[in-house]
């Protein structure tokens, strides 16, 4: 079990501890709330700037290329420049756009993914909101984002626009079956949807380990599905560049633009993070069976750092994925959406009843 | 009123859903305007509209002496610029009946193979990025730098050389020249396979290629479409074969042909071009002649005697024919220059219709368009 | 030479509404315009070498009259002959449209008639393919542009 | 049965040609090999072009602020685009004879296609390559210069003794 003095919990029991004692409890509980908010618009606004940098230096590398380099050291501050850069552009507006959805549009996109984060388990302890559904939350909530990108499509009146959010519409909603699928492999094996509960099963091993080959099947069908999810790598026909020029945001400018930009990379943060939780043992640290010695080790190492680690690994992948592969045709998207992934999931799921119900998993 | 009009786009005389494509658009490169008319995401007719970066060549050439129109020629097909120069000197070399020396002969098939192989890593790079693959961009152009870069040791320039003129070449190659090319085989013999597994053979590029924008040997004869594009539907209109001309009748080279129409098998004989121009590369180092002539004697005015002329040369995209009518004046009368790209746009429409808009980007790609060779 | 020698006696019987002579490259025939789709037709339909494959079709203003020039090979034997017209009409000059024969023609057609004024019958789609339709017919030599041309000294 | 057996080696042989694209990917971002970006500004002093690189034409002169053009107006009549203008005028030498000497030799770096007919031409190989590439400016006008020196003479033709 990782060492308790890594645990968040006393940090978070103390500041109520201080709070309710020099206001009233409701009050505390509205000066907690303003600061979780204010925790998490700074935990996205900096990932979200971080995704991006990373992302244009791993694909420099992966092209022979340096990638960033002139705005601070290894081009540090790249991304910084480029969001101001966009703060100060001109929003242009869109003659005959619907106005009013035009404008909403970029605000559901992000708030979409900003509520799935609040489900998510950071650290020890480190969580807004366990819910007892926790995982059906999130696939829930990061669907919305679809809304926003139909309307965005619909609202631009832009004929590239529409199509793109057609595409992303269809693309969507079949994928969704697929993530919902592959993780309800894993609801099968921990027995909860409650994410704290999930990660407190994998304490003595993670799932994609436990549950042999049929959760690395489930591991990758996610991945799959995921990247679909969030319009990314291969699976990009929303936005398509070569196609429909920017597809759903073609009409978006400055700021409204940034905010589609920094939602699909936070949804690519949301769904390895999901991928970590899930598969990947969450915060846990990594154990080999009864090896002591190596395991007290690995307990020293804050859980923080294994949550975070973890998803940039998958994120990793994801981007690796986006970097090598050309893209599908739509109708081959969604053949391989409602022919292998499916098919392949429902098995895989079956499987896993059975497995789960006979007790063949390493416990 | 504002609406009545939109209801009349919307409902009136084409129900068609219309999008152009260009002449701004990240897969025509270049201004090329294509209208689309589409059915969802089906197309149903392909409008090519060019003249956006006309510039009258032809007449310009009437205006210029022909030592003169060979830095036009770069201008056209700027990707092929040595075969589109070696047009024009052939036609007046063959008019004058002037015998250029054998290593100029030489030097000139080496040019052509290597902007062959440039050419041809431009589109592989492109038509990746068509296609989403955004890496095989790099990796194309990573290795197109070496053939430019033994280009700029040579002639002092990457993209329009003028380098070959009516009775040789315009100064002799680089002293490094013979062990760069050589060099350059040897590197990009060990980049092939990467090109292979990185695309040629990924199940996601097979889905999007095979079977889609079908032309068959029949279509691509009626429309003249020649290079690469036709050699794909079997239609066997290499230059170099048909109509040998310098040094190509005494290489031993395969024209590729492959059967199937499909964007595949335009992407697999380019593929298998690259190789062959490096076969055919070898061989030429092998034979070319030491020495340093590189130009036949010639009169300072060049004057074709009256009468008509006509040349064909096999460029990295088809079939470039000059066609050139001389009043025994130092200007020609009219110049014409039949490029490959004409011909290959216009089978659009029947390739893409019935397709997705993500087939059409696929086919524009493999037809491997240049825009200024369009429009001259 | 001897082959093309041969080809020109096989056309001049098999071809028997033009004149067939040796040009100093190919084989050329010259036909009147009205019998010139007639021509085409017949040269594509021969039986051992078809001239399938419309290389290159392009005009010459010769000032008093316009010169049509159809470059065609036979994809069998790789034959290339020349088939010419000549059109007196320099004001308004016509002639019968190929594109049926060859498709590559129609758009070829439709670039002798932005440049060159020559309209051609039975065309499917005859369009301006550069320029704008007021615009004059730049490639005929008396064509003259105050606006945009420069003229430089020879 | 044959089919689901297809069904699942197609999937296998999918995944698989997927893997050998990540591969190469995989590969140069462990191991970069060669970066082919140039840092143009930083490297500046290092960055040299070819001797043959066709920057702009330029009139070489030597030490005693001297050229070889004889302002014939050869490289003007064959340039293709009029991008070289010659003044002379006449001025009489020594023998009393009026002769023509350069006064401006104007070039056009705009309007410059860089076919090297000038050059090849030139009787006295008076003009040749420049590796200069820095062309870049506000106003047009800039690029039109003069390629003689201001006071700069013709050299004379070394008398063998």
């Amino acid at each position: 079990m990782i060492l308790d003095i890594y645990s968040f919990s006393t940090l978070t029991h103390s500041i109520n501890k201080g709070l309710n004692a020099v206001m009233s409890p409701l009050l505390a509980t509205i000066v907690e709330l303003v600061i979780v908010g204010v925790l998490f618009l700074m935990l996205y606004a900096v990932l979200g700037l971080f995704l991006v940098y990373l992302e244009r230096k791993v694909c420099a590398v992966m092209q022979n290329r340096i990638g960033p380099n002139r705005v601070g050291r290894w081009g540090m501050f790249q991304t910084i420049a480029d969001l101001i850069k966009l703060l100060m552009k001109e929003l242009i507006p869109i003659k005959r756009a619907d106005q009013f959805l035009f404008n909403l549009a970029p605000f559901i996109v992000i708030i979409a993914s900003f509520m799935a984060m609040a489900a998510l388990p950071f650290a020890k302890g480190l969580q807004a909101i366990d819910f007892n559904i926790g995982i059906f939350y999130i696939i829930a909530v990061s669907s919305l984002g679809v809304i926003g990108i139909l309307i965005a499509g619909w609202s631009s009146n832009s004929k590239y626009s529409l199509v793109g959010a057609m595409r992303s519409g269809a693309q969507i909603v079949s994928y969704e079956l697929s993530v919902g699928l592959s993780l309800l492999s894993i609801v099968i094996f921990s027995g909860s949807m409650q994410l704290s509960t999930v990660i407190a099963s994998q304490a003595d091993g993670w799932w994609i380990f436990k549950g042999q080959i049929p959760a690395i099947i489930a591991f990758i069908l996610y991945l799959v599905a995921g990247t679909a999810e969030i319009n990314r790598g291969p699976f990009d026909l929303a936005e398509a560049e070569s196609e429909l020029t920017a597809g759903f945001h073609t009409e978006y400018s400055g700021i409204k633009f940034a905010f589609f930009f920094l939602a699909e990379y936070m949804n690519m943060f949301i769904v390895a993070a999901i991928a970590t939780t899930m598969f990947l043992g969450g915060w846990m640290p990594f154990h080999i069976g009864d090896w002591t010695g190596f395991n007290h080790i690995m307990d020293y190492i804050p859980s923080i750092v294994w949550f975070f680690g973890k998803t940039f690994v998958v994120i990793y992948l994801i981007m690796w994925f986006k970097w090598t592969f050309p893209r599908l045709r739509i109708d081959q998207l969604l053949n391989l959406e409602w022919k292998y992934l499916l098919p392949l999931n429902l098995m895989n799921t079956v499987f896993i009843s059975f497995i789960v119900l006979m007790g063949w998993y390493f416990k | 009123m504002s609406e009545e009009i939109i209801k009349n786009i919307m409902v009136g005389e084409h129900e068609d859903y219309l999008i152009n494509m260009g002449p701004q658009h990240p897969s025509t490169h270049g201004v090329l305007r294509l209208e689309v008319s589409l059915n969802g995401e089906d197309v149903k007719k392909v409008t090519p509209h060019i003249g956006y970066i006309h510039r009258s060549i032809e007449k310009m050439c009437e205006k210029d002496t022909y030592k003169q129109i060979i830095h036009l020629t770069d201008r056209m097909d700027y990707l092929s610029a040595h075969m589109n120069n070696e047009a024009v000197s052939l036609l007046v070399e063959n008019a004058l009946q002037i015998e250029v020396p054998e290593r100029v002969k030489y030097i000139r098939a080496i040019l052509d193979e290597l902007s062959r192989i440039a050419s041809h890593h431009l589109w592989w790079s492109a038509f990746g990025m068509d296609l989403g693959a955004l890496t095989t961009f790099f990796y194309g152009l990573r290795d197109r730098e070496k053939i430019l870069a033994i280009f700029e040791e040579s002639f002092g320039s990457r993209l329009l050389h003028s380098f070959i003129t009516p009775g040789g070449l315009m100064h002799d190659v680089h002293s490094n020249f013979r062990k760069d090319t050589l060099e350059f085989i040897k590197y990009f013999r060990k980049k092939l396979p990467e090109y292979k597994s990185l695309l040629t053979d990924n199940i996601i590029f097979h889905q999007r290629t095979k079977g889609v924008g079908k032309m068959d040997k029949k279509t691509s004869v009626a429309y003249g479409v020649t290079g690469p594009s036709g050699r794909g539907s079997g239609f066997s209109c290499d230059v170099r074969k048909i109509a040998p001309y310098g040094v190509y009748d005494q290489i031993e080279f395969n024209e590729i042909l492959k059967n199937d129409g499909d964007v595949f098998s335009r992407y697999l004989v380019r593929m298998e071009e690259m190789e062959e121009s490096m076969n055919i590369l070898e061989q030429l180092i092998d034979k070319m002649p030491d020495g340093n002539e590189y130009t036949a004697k010639m009169k300072a005015i060049v004057k074709l005697p009256e009468g008509e002329y006509y040349q064909r040369v096999e460029t990295a995209r088809g079939e470039l024919g000059v066609y050139v009518v001389s009043t025994g004046a130092k200007h020609p009368y009219r110049v014409r220059f039949r490029t490959p790209n004409f011909s290959n746009l216009f089978v659009l429409n029947n390739l893409a219709k019935g397709g997705k808009i993500a087939d059409l980007v696929a086919i524009s790609g493999s037809l491997d368009l240049v825009i200024p060779d369009i429009d001259r | 030479m001897d082959n093309k020698t041969d080809l020109v006696e096989v056309l001049s019987k098999l071809i028997p509404l033009g004149k067939v002579t040796m040009g100093n490259q190919y084989p050329e025939i010259i036909v009147d315009p009205d019998k010139l789709h007639k021509t085409a037709l017949a040269l594509k339909d021969l039986k051992t070498t078809p001239f399938d494959f419309l290389i290159d079709v392009t005009a010459v203003d010769f000032v008093t009259h316009f010169l049509l020039v159809f470059h065609l090979e036979s994809t069998n034997t790789h034959e290339v002959i020349v088939l010419k017209t000549q059109l007196e009409d320099h004001d308004s000059p016509f002639v019968d449209s190929v594109s049926d024969l060859w498709p590559t023609a129609e758009f070829q057609e439709r670039e002798i008639f932005d440049l060159f004024g020559i309209r051609f019958n039975n065309h499917p789609d005859l369009r301006r393919l550069f320029m704008e339709d007021d615009y004059g017919y730049p490639l005929r030599k008396d064509f003259k542009d105050e606006i945009n041309i420069i003229e430089y000294p020879n | 049965m044959n089919s689901i057996i297809k069904y699942f080696s197609d999937i296998f042989k999918g995944v698989h040609t997927l893997w050998e694209g990540m591969k190469v990917t995989g590969k140069y971002f462990v191991s970069p090999g060669e970066i082919v970006t140039e840092q143009y500004p930083e490297n500046r002093d290092t960055l040299k072009m070819t001797d043959r690189f066709k920057g702009e034409v330029i009139m070489p002169h030597d030490e005693n602020n001297q050229h070889k053009c004889t302002g014939c107006g050869i490289c003007e009549i064959n340039c293709p685009n009029g991008s070289i203008e010659i003044v002379t005028r006449k001025v009489p030498n020594e023998n009393g004879k009026m002769v023509k000497i350069i006064d401006k030799h104007i070039y056009h770096l705009a309007m410059c296609t860089f076919c090297e007919l000038c050059i090849k031409t030139c009787p006295s190989d008076a003009i040749t390559w420049g590796t200069d590439f820095e062309h870049a400016m506000f106003d047009r006008s800039k690029l039109t210069k003069v390629l003689n020196h201001p006071g700069s003479s013709l050299k004379k033709k070394e008398v063998k003794s």
